[in-house]
């Protein structure tokens, strides 16, 4: 009864994230050409060499014509072979491969430490006296307004040059995840937990909870086995939202801890000009973002069974 | 007529875990008034920073470098001697255009599109969400990036970049908003006064639509700042010397271990600014909520 | 035939921060093998291939698995290093090495003159796309005499021969290893060449890890030592922020630190536990503003030297770099001995002077924001300065002037952070204004010509260009005699700054900052940077 | 009676909220349930039968401020009671019922798990038990059949009916010796409704407490032993269930007792009714007479014929037809009642003859020009003839709109002024204040939004007016007020009604023809009387019977011998 549905709603997930695919595979193509200057020279990015332009004239058969390159440019991504970056001269896949793992780390760290948090903030302050509520609400509002550089800046100053708790940077071990994941988790914390407080106070206030709190249950438990079930499915919608968040705070954030990943790979094709990468990159994280959406829509359908009727 | 107060004050006892009267109300009050009050001195400080301050923002006297907030620099001077203050002051109008600019952009694309997806025909709707699909696939920020990478760093690229990677958001708003507003019993009604579809758009759908934008807008606005100084931070926006906060963040960091005073304040110039536009977005929602439902 | 050219070069240099740095006592204790070592460096380059890598900060990684034919002693005399010693002919054209033949390359292939001769042929070779080919222009082939003998011809003198010869950018590899294709931007063990550290492998974003080369019995002539490193491994870490880089080194995640800011030099200059050093400025070029004089406004002289004079450099240069570093007078280094020395003092700071050569070049209005205009324009020049390049506070020091010739002349400076691709488009079509840089170490002749030279930034605009500094660079290039040599680069110096066709701000240099266990290291004269690891090792505390 | 056991005695009992102390939401309340009785509290929304209620489980709220002279709980003394006490009392000693089953069951869990967790929770399983033994028997008990299919389903999956028989098993669970059921049967059709209230009769049968807690009192009237009339958070009435009905000693109980309507009160205004003892000490109606009607006329304002409505679902077997070869007619000021249960395809049929929806089959005329299946182009200019009150009228209005320009919207083609003037014309005529027309709707009373709604539909000055459910979500009172304002218009106006209700007594008071939906078929027609008094088919015969009983004797006794 309920595996029609969600395979149906999966595999329109999959045909949206194809279609992203293809979408912006073909915008990028079009970019490509509609740019001014020549491709070889767009893609040249910052270097120059000797028979660099030749080399890439022929890699990327820009002697023939349009719709011949199209087809090829689709074919060579759909592979995964995102060409070489010239400006790096690798591969892309491998720079960008050798890459994942740090941002993801700390991208599902931050995540991770974000949904404890927000969890517990909310669970414990909503509906209670309006003293939690107002410094709750409060610090949850300064979190999510605060740029996640800044936050990162001010965790640096206080518990690495000042208290010299944690590493000031890289990624050697879980001491050096800490700070960059608070930094990055505090915010989507922030926001989620206003979310989740918003959606429990108003779970609080339906009749079944009344039902519940008449069967003899106590407060703490009518939170975890009923409102909190609630709660998430708001939360659940955001999710997308959050990851994409995530991904893109996770760039800010390793360029503020100087952490290896995703970001200074990113930032520097970026100032580089390397088009390749960056544009491997792009793909990627909305190829992340959609598995993650298409996940996210199945923990939906497993929460909410009035959705698997339909 | 005379017991209705009584009756609505018993009915909202009898709601259990209702909000009411206290310290969080009070709060709730004055929060979007201060927002509102933060926000207008904003606006006013954008338009004409020389009246608050006298200092020019970008004064260098490398001697009087770092100096600690005080008398004479009340923020303090950066690392060029520069007055932080009078860089804070001067910021305002590059983090509200850039902010309000890719708002607009999202607005006015999302706008159109979400009233054309939410009236016209499934396909034009089906191809719009697609579209927004599409768009909101990528995290704002890389698409920010891959936008810097075609046309290059500065203010107006990462405005736009920012402005089309709203534009889903507000896109779906609008078209939720505008089937909301097409499927209402009030527009249903306009048929059975003998309303021609023209004049139900203009009289019911249009403005009813549009009254909540300004509504998700202010709360927009205040995202459109954290990205936009996200990526200023990241040195893809104004460049230096622009006292952008994003890049006076960027460029304070060097100097953080001996000077906290240039970091900490454009930081917290984002942050309330932020806050003042959520709040007040928020109050504004609750009011938008509390006259429909 | 002559033979071991050199210049003598004045006394003092840049040993002697070296000295003042390292706290007494030090001497007396022996070196002592083994331990590992991390080292903090601001740039993770984007290729380890010597001969592709234009990042100069690249060179501090790559000298520790890569060794020179020959090398370059402070002194600026040549040293044996592969070759044992070698022979230049009267015309300049023929130069015969003797080549050691004890080496072999960590990929276990046999150094020999078939190696070098391959090695020479290909980065020659256009197809290859190797950056380094710019420095054998003059290359015309080589013939292996026998396994140690290599007879390199050119095709016309080259003074810089030697001086490329002994650069980085000319590191010899296996030809295994450049056979093997496209890889070796990547590093790895793949890059296999003969230095005293294997290159084991490499985390992007992260750290190079290199072994000890237990091989190794072909050190420099400059070394300390000979025989293998003193350390068992070591590793360099990239940690490109400033503050990050001073927080590692203080709480003891790495022992060396390269690259300083002013303001962190206090953290550990004089400190116990800590010990700070400075490198030389003489192989590159001093930061130095490069002006298009072929566009205006800057086609007027009177512009271009008001510019020059009209802000106060030696203030600024204190303030940004809290007297680390030196005022510039010329683009040529301090410490190299092609610097023309009598240009100090001949230049700078008179705004009154500037500002009245600018009223006499007719930008005598001004504008609503105070700047000098003629005929509606605007007196603007801009700086495009490539992101890939900003560091060191080198856009700050640019604000600083922007500031002061604003408010001294009502010049209006622009800077713009543009990107490196940018940059490459605007030097090919000549429609740069000024171009802000460091020239990567090179000699003299070379360097003037890559910069300012027919072949420099200008060369799209040629046509348009100083003739007569064009003839005294093309004159030292090809000159053979060494004194020659120096008038004539003398001379093309002060050229330049005199028609003001740059601006020279500062002499960079390197800095180290390192925990007092840490003994042994040194800057390499042909490089101005760090020297590779060879020599260093680690007392116990 | 006496040696039933005693579950609640309360004397004097006060509540009264943080906010403001001053003003209790229940006050000097005195209550006694025993076991095996059913005691019922009667009263509009906001007078504190809730309230009352829900202090018996300690549930009143957080802040509530309770003060009794005597609050005795399964004979102790509960003033004292901590939480922890109060937990052990909730599920175990009392179980509470509630409006909707759908809001008030978990919609997140399954049947089975809502309905065990009491006795989980009280421990009153063995720790390995899975509880389906006891979740079969719970359902069982209050007749759900297929017990164990329907455990593993979850709330929005169950019909109406079976949902609140669920949520009572979930009550009962626990083995309650007081159950707390409050209105229990609100939202539920007339013949659901008395399926319900007679599993809540049976519990009582079987020994248990049971407090009813209703708007309706005729609900109550079959059930309770004894009844409380509740008003602004004090007991006005209470006694023995028949002599509070036969003797309503409050002029409150005897206006609600007197506002329901019935076969008696055709012809005459509801809320005009009054209740005087006779010299027997029984009591009779009186009420006055709404204005004399004009004649019905003979041409037919709206006719339908053949009208079929089929919805396609994703599969086969999910399509289902509303509507199924409907036929009516309705002549010049003539009240049509539509009666059918929720899904009867009642608003199907409206829509249709609003011309919002266009038939599968079958034909519209409205006085006597083409009115289904044309362009709504053609409709337009016969729009004004058609009018529409909707149940909820809030949700009709633009939320923008002020009253003035709610009515005003009406009016088309009229100058400012004489708009202006209609305006309040309309206003006076549906008995709102001129000051109303600046206000905005959300600030309006249900009662005053209604008579918005009539002005509005009036302003077109129509022919037929389809009100559906117009009444059914105001209180008695109140929904006394607006029946008679609409049929006093009608009376007035002549203007011809089709009046859609579940409530059948409400349209027997309402109606010169009665329609009965069933399924998408119109099963038995015919004049009002005709019909209620012989009724023909097997279903409106069941219709019929799970009416509740008239409140007033008056009324109880045959009219037509």
């Amino acid at each position: 009864m309920s595996a029609r549905p969600l395979l149906r709603r999966v595999a329109a997930r999959l045909a949206t994230s194809i279609l992203v695919a293809w979408g912006s595979v073909t915008t990028a193509f079009v970019a490509l050409h509609a740019l001014p200057g020549k491709i070889e020279d767009i893609l040249a990015g910052d270097l120059e060499y000797p028979g660099l332009r030749e080399a890439i004239a022929a890699e990327w058969g820009l002697d023939r014509s349009l719709p011949e390159q199209y087809v090829d440019f689709v074919a060579r991504i759909a592979s995964c072979d995102f060409g070489v970056s010239y400006v790096l001269r690798q591969p892309v896949v491998e720079i960008v491969g050798s890459q994942v793992w740090p941002t993801v780390q700390l991208a599902a760290a931050a995540g991770a430490l974000a949904l404890v948090l927000a969890v517990l903030a909310a669970t414990l302050t909503a509906g209670r006296g309006p003293l939690a509520r107002g410094v709750a609400s409060t610090v949850e509002l300064v979190c999510a307004s605060a740029p996640v550089f800044w936050i990162g800046i001010l965790l640096l100053m206080a518990f690495s040059f000042t208290l010299r708790w944690f590493p000031v940077s890289g990624a050697q071990n879980w001491k050096s995840l800490v700070l960059p994941a608070v930094a990055l988790a505090l915010p989507t914390a922030g926001l989620l937990a206003q979310v989740l407080r918003e959606a429990m106070e108003k779970t609080l206030e339906q009749p079944f909870i009344v039902t519940a709190r008449a069967r003899g249950l106590g407060e703490t438990l009518i939170r975890v086995r009923h409102v909190l079930r609630h709660a998430a499915l708001p939360a659940v919608t955001l999710g997308g939202w959050m990851i994409g968040g995530l991904l893109g705070g996770a760039v800010i954030t390793e360029k503020v801890f100087g952490r290896p990943g995703l970001g200074a790979v990113t930032l520097n094709a970026v100032l580089t000009h390397d088009v390749p990468v960056v544009l491997a990159v792009v793909l990627l994280a909305a190829f992340i973002h959609v598995a993650a959406s298409t996940l996210l829509d199945v923990v939906y359908l497993a929460i909410d069974p009035r959705l698997r009727a339909q | 007529m005379t017991d209705t107060l009584l009756d609505a004050r018993i009915a909202a006892a009898e709601a259990p875990a209702r909000r009411r009267a206290g310290l969080g109300h009070a709060l709730r009050q004055s929060a979007p008034l201060a927002a509102a009050a933060f926000i207008a001195v904003l606006a006013a400080v954008a338009i004409a920073p020389e009246l608050f301050t006298r200092a020019d923002p970008l004064a260098e006297d490398v001697m009087a470098a770092l100096k600690a907030p005080g008398a004479e620099h009340l923020f303090g001077t950066d690392r060029l001697g520069r007055d932080v203050f009078a860089r804070v002051v001067h910021g305002a109008q590059y983090s509200l255009a850039i902010g309000l600019g890719s708002a607009a952009i999202s607005v006015v694309f999302g706008v159109a599109l979400g009233l054309l997806a939410g009236l016209r025909s499934r396909l034009l709707d089906e191809a719009i969400c697609r579209l927004f699909d599409v768009i909101s696939s990528f995290p704002g920020v890389l698409l920010a990036m891959l936008v810097v990478t075609f046309l290059g760093a500065g203010m107006e690229n990462i405005a736009v970049a920012v402005g089309v990677a709203g534009i889903p958001k507000f896109g779906r708003v609008v078209r939720a908003q505008t089937q909301l507003v097409r499927d209402a019993d009030y527009v249903t009604h306009a048929v059975i006064y003998g309303r021609s579809r023209l004049a139900t758009f203009a009289a019911h759908l249009l403005p009813n639509v549009l009254t909540a934008i300004p509504v998700v807008g202010t709360v927009y606005v205040g995202t459109t700042i954290l990205a936009v100084s996200g990526l200023s931070f990241l040195g893809l926006g104004p460049q230096p010397p622009t006292p952008e906060w994003g890049v006076m963040l960027a460029e304070s960091r060097d100097v953080l271990r001996v000077a906290w005073w240039p970091s900490v304040f454009p930081g917290a110039a984002i942050t309330l600014t932020v806050i003042s536009f959520t709040v007040l977005g928020n109050a504004l929602q609750r009011r938008f909520e509390g006259r429909t439902s | 035939m002559i033979a071991h050219r050199h210049l003598r070069r004045a006394a003092g240099g840049s040993f002697l921060a070296l000295a003042l740095a390292a706290p007494g006592a030090v001497f007396a204790e022996q070196p002592k093998p083994g331990g590992s070592l991390t080292f903090g460096v601001t740039t993770e380059p984007a290729c380890f291939n010597p001969q592709r890598s234009e990042q100069q900060n690249s060179f501090i990684v790559i000298r520790n698995f890569v060794d020179s034919l020959v090398a370059k002693n402070a002194d600026g005399r040549f040293l044996p290093w592969l070759a044992t010693s070698w022979t230049i002919s009267p015309d300049g054209k023929t130069y015969d090495f003797k080549l050691r033949d004890d080496v072999t390359f960590h990929d276990g292939e046999k150094f020999d003159a078939e190696a070098l001769k391959f090695n020479f042929d290909f980065i020659k070779e256009p197809a290859n796309t190797n950056a380094a080919g710019q420095l054998l222009l003059a290359y015309e082939k080589s013939e292996v005499l026998s396994p140690t003998e290599l007879r390199v011809t050119l095709k016309r003198p080259d003074s810089a021969l030697l001086e490329a010869f002994s650069s980085i950018r000319l590191g010899i590899l296996s030809p295994k290893a450049l056979k093997s294709g496209d890889r070796l931007c990547s590093g790895g063990p793949a890059l296999a060449g003969t230095g005293p550290f294997v290159f084991q492998s490499y985390t992007r974003g992260q750290s190079v890890q290199l072994k000890r080369n237990e091989a190794y019995r072909w050190a420099p002539g400059y070394a300390a030592h000979q025989g293998p490193a003193y350390l068992d491994t070591a590793t360099i870490r990239f940690l490109p922020e400033y503050s990050v880089r001073a927080g590692a080194l203080s709480s003891d995640q790495v022992d060396v630190i390269e690259g300083v800011q002013p303001i962190d030099v206090a953290l550990f200059k004089g400190q116990p536990g800590f010990q700070f050093l400075v490198g030389p400025s003489g192989a590159q070029t001093s930061f130095t503003f490069n002006i298009n004089y072929t566009i205006p406004p800057a086609d007027d002289v009177r512009v271009r030297r008001a510019l020059r004079d009209g802000g106060d450099i030696a203030g600024l240069v204190q303030g940004v770099y809290l007297g680390t570093v030196r005022r510039a007078w010329s683009n040529i280094g301090p410490e190299n001995p092609f610097y023309n020395k009598a240009l100090e003092g001949s230049w700078g700071n008179d705004p009154k002077k500037a500002n009245a050569i600018l009223d006499e070049a007719g930008w005598t209005g001004r504008d609503a924001e105070g700047f000098r205009i003629k005929d509606g324009k605007r007196l603007t020049i801009e700086v495009g300065y490539p992101q890939p390049f900003v560091r060191d506070n080198r856009d700050v020091l640019i604000q600083g002037l922007q500031a002061q010739l604003r408010k001294n002349l009502g010049f209006d400076l622009k800077l713009r952070i543009i990107t490196a691709g940018e940059w490459a488009q605007q030097r090919e079509k000549a429609t740069w204004t000024i171009y802000p840089n460091t020239f990567l170490p090179a000699d003299a002749a070379q360097e003037l010509q890559s910069n300012i030279g027919e072949q420099g930034f200008i060369r799209a605009a040629a046509a348009k260009g100083d003739k007569e500094l064009f003839r005294l660079i093309n004159a030292a290039l090809a000159a053979t005699d060494v004194e020659e040599k120096k008038q004539l680069v003398d001379a093309a110096q002060k050229r330049a700054v005199d028609e003001a066709f740059i601006v020279p701000l500062f002499s960079a240099n390197y800095q180290l900052a390192a925990k007092d266990t840490v003994r042994g290291l040194s800057f390499e004269a042909q490089l101005d940077s760090p020297s590779s690891l060879h020599d260093v090792w680690l007392a116990s505390r | 009676m006496s040696a039933r056991e005693t579950l609640v005695e309360i004397e004097d009992l006060t509540v009264a909220f943080g906010a403001d102390p001053g003003t209790p939401a229940v006050q000097n309340v005195d209550l006694v349930v025993r076991a095996g009785e059913c005691v019922a509290l009667v009263g509009e929304s906001g007078s504190g039968k809730s309230v009352t209620a829900r202090s018996l489980l300690g549930l009143a709220g957080a802040d509530a401020q309770m003060t009794a002279r005597r609050f005795r709980i399964a004979g102790e003394d509960a003033l004292g009671f901590d939480e922890r006490r109060w937990r052990a009392i909730r599920g175990r000693f009392a179980g509470l019922v509630m409006q909707d089953a759908l809001t008030s069951l978990d919609p997140l869990r399954t049947i089975g798990r809502e309905v065990v967790e009491a006795a989980r929770h009280h421990r009153l399983l063995a720790p390995r038990d899975a509880g389906d033994g006891l979740v079969r028997e719970a359902l069982s008990r209050v007749g759900v059949p297929d017990p164990d299919r329907r455990a593993r389903q979850y709330a929005h999956q169950l019909s109406g009916g079976l949902r609140q028989r669920a949520l009572i098993a979930a009550a009962i669970a626990g083995g309650p010796r007081l159950v707390i059921a409050d209105e229990p049967t609100t939202a539920l059709d007339a013949a659901i409704q008395t399926q319900v209230v007679a599993v809540l009769r049976d519990l009582v049968a079987a020994g248990a407490g049971l407090l009813l807690i209703s708007h309706d009192l005729s609900v109550v009237a079959g059930v309770a032993d004894r009844v409380h009339v509740m008003r602004r958070g004090r007991v006005v009435d209470s006694g023995p269930t028949a002599e509070v009905l036969a003797r309503p000693r409050h002029g409150y109980t005897r206006e609600l007792i007197a506002a329901s309507p019935s076969k008696g009160s055709r012809g005459a205004r509801l809320s005009s009714a009054r209740i005087a003892p006779d010299a027997a000490g029984a009591i009779r109606i009186l009420r006055d007479p709404l204005p004399a009607r004009a004649p019905i006329g003979e041409a037919p304002v709206l006719e339908a014929s053949g009208l079929t409505k089929r919805y396609a679902a994703g599969n086969a077997a999910k399509a289902f037809t509303a509507l199924d070869d409907v036929s009516l007619t309705i002549r010049a000021g003539e009240v049509v009642g539509l009666v059918g249960e929720s899904g009867s395809g009642k608003s199907t049929l409206a829509k249709i003859a609003l011309g919002l929806l266009e038939p599968d089959a079958g034909n519209v005329r409205l006085l006597g020009r083409q009115w289904s299946v044309v362009a709504e182009r053609e409709r337009r200019a016969l729009r004004p003839k058609l009018q529409y009150i909707p149940q909820d009228p809030l949700s009709s209005f633009d939320p923008r709109y002020r009253v003035a320009d709610i009515i005003g919207e009406n009016l088309s083609g009229l100058s400012s002024q004489a708009r202006r003037d209609r305006t309040a014309a309309l206003l006076e005529q549906v008995g709102l204040d001129h000051a109303y027309k600046n206000r905005r709707p959300a600030t309006l009373s249900g009662g005053q939004r209604q008579r918005v709604a009539i002005a509005r539909a009036l302003a077109a000055e129509p022919a037929l007016i389809i009100c559906d459910e117009p009444v059914s979500a105001l209180d008695v009172r109140i929904q006394a007020q607006v029946v008679d304002l609409i049929a006093e218009l009608q009376s007035r106006l002549g203007t011809a009604l089709l009046f859609i209700s579940h409530d059948l007594a409400l349209v027997r008071h309402v109606a010169d023809r009665i329609l009965i939906l069933k399924d998408g078929r119109i099963v038995e027609q015919g004049e009002t009387d005709a019909v209620f008094d012989a009724p023909i088919h097997d279903y409106t015969r069941a219709l019929i019977g799970s009416i509740p009983p008239p409140l007033h004797a008056e009324d109880r006794a045959p009219a037509h011998p």
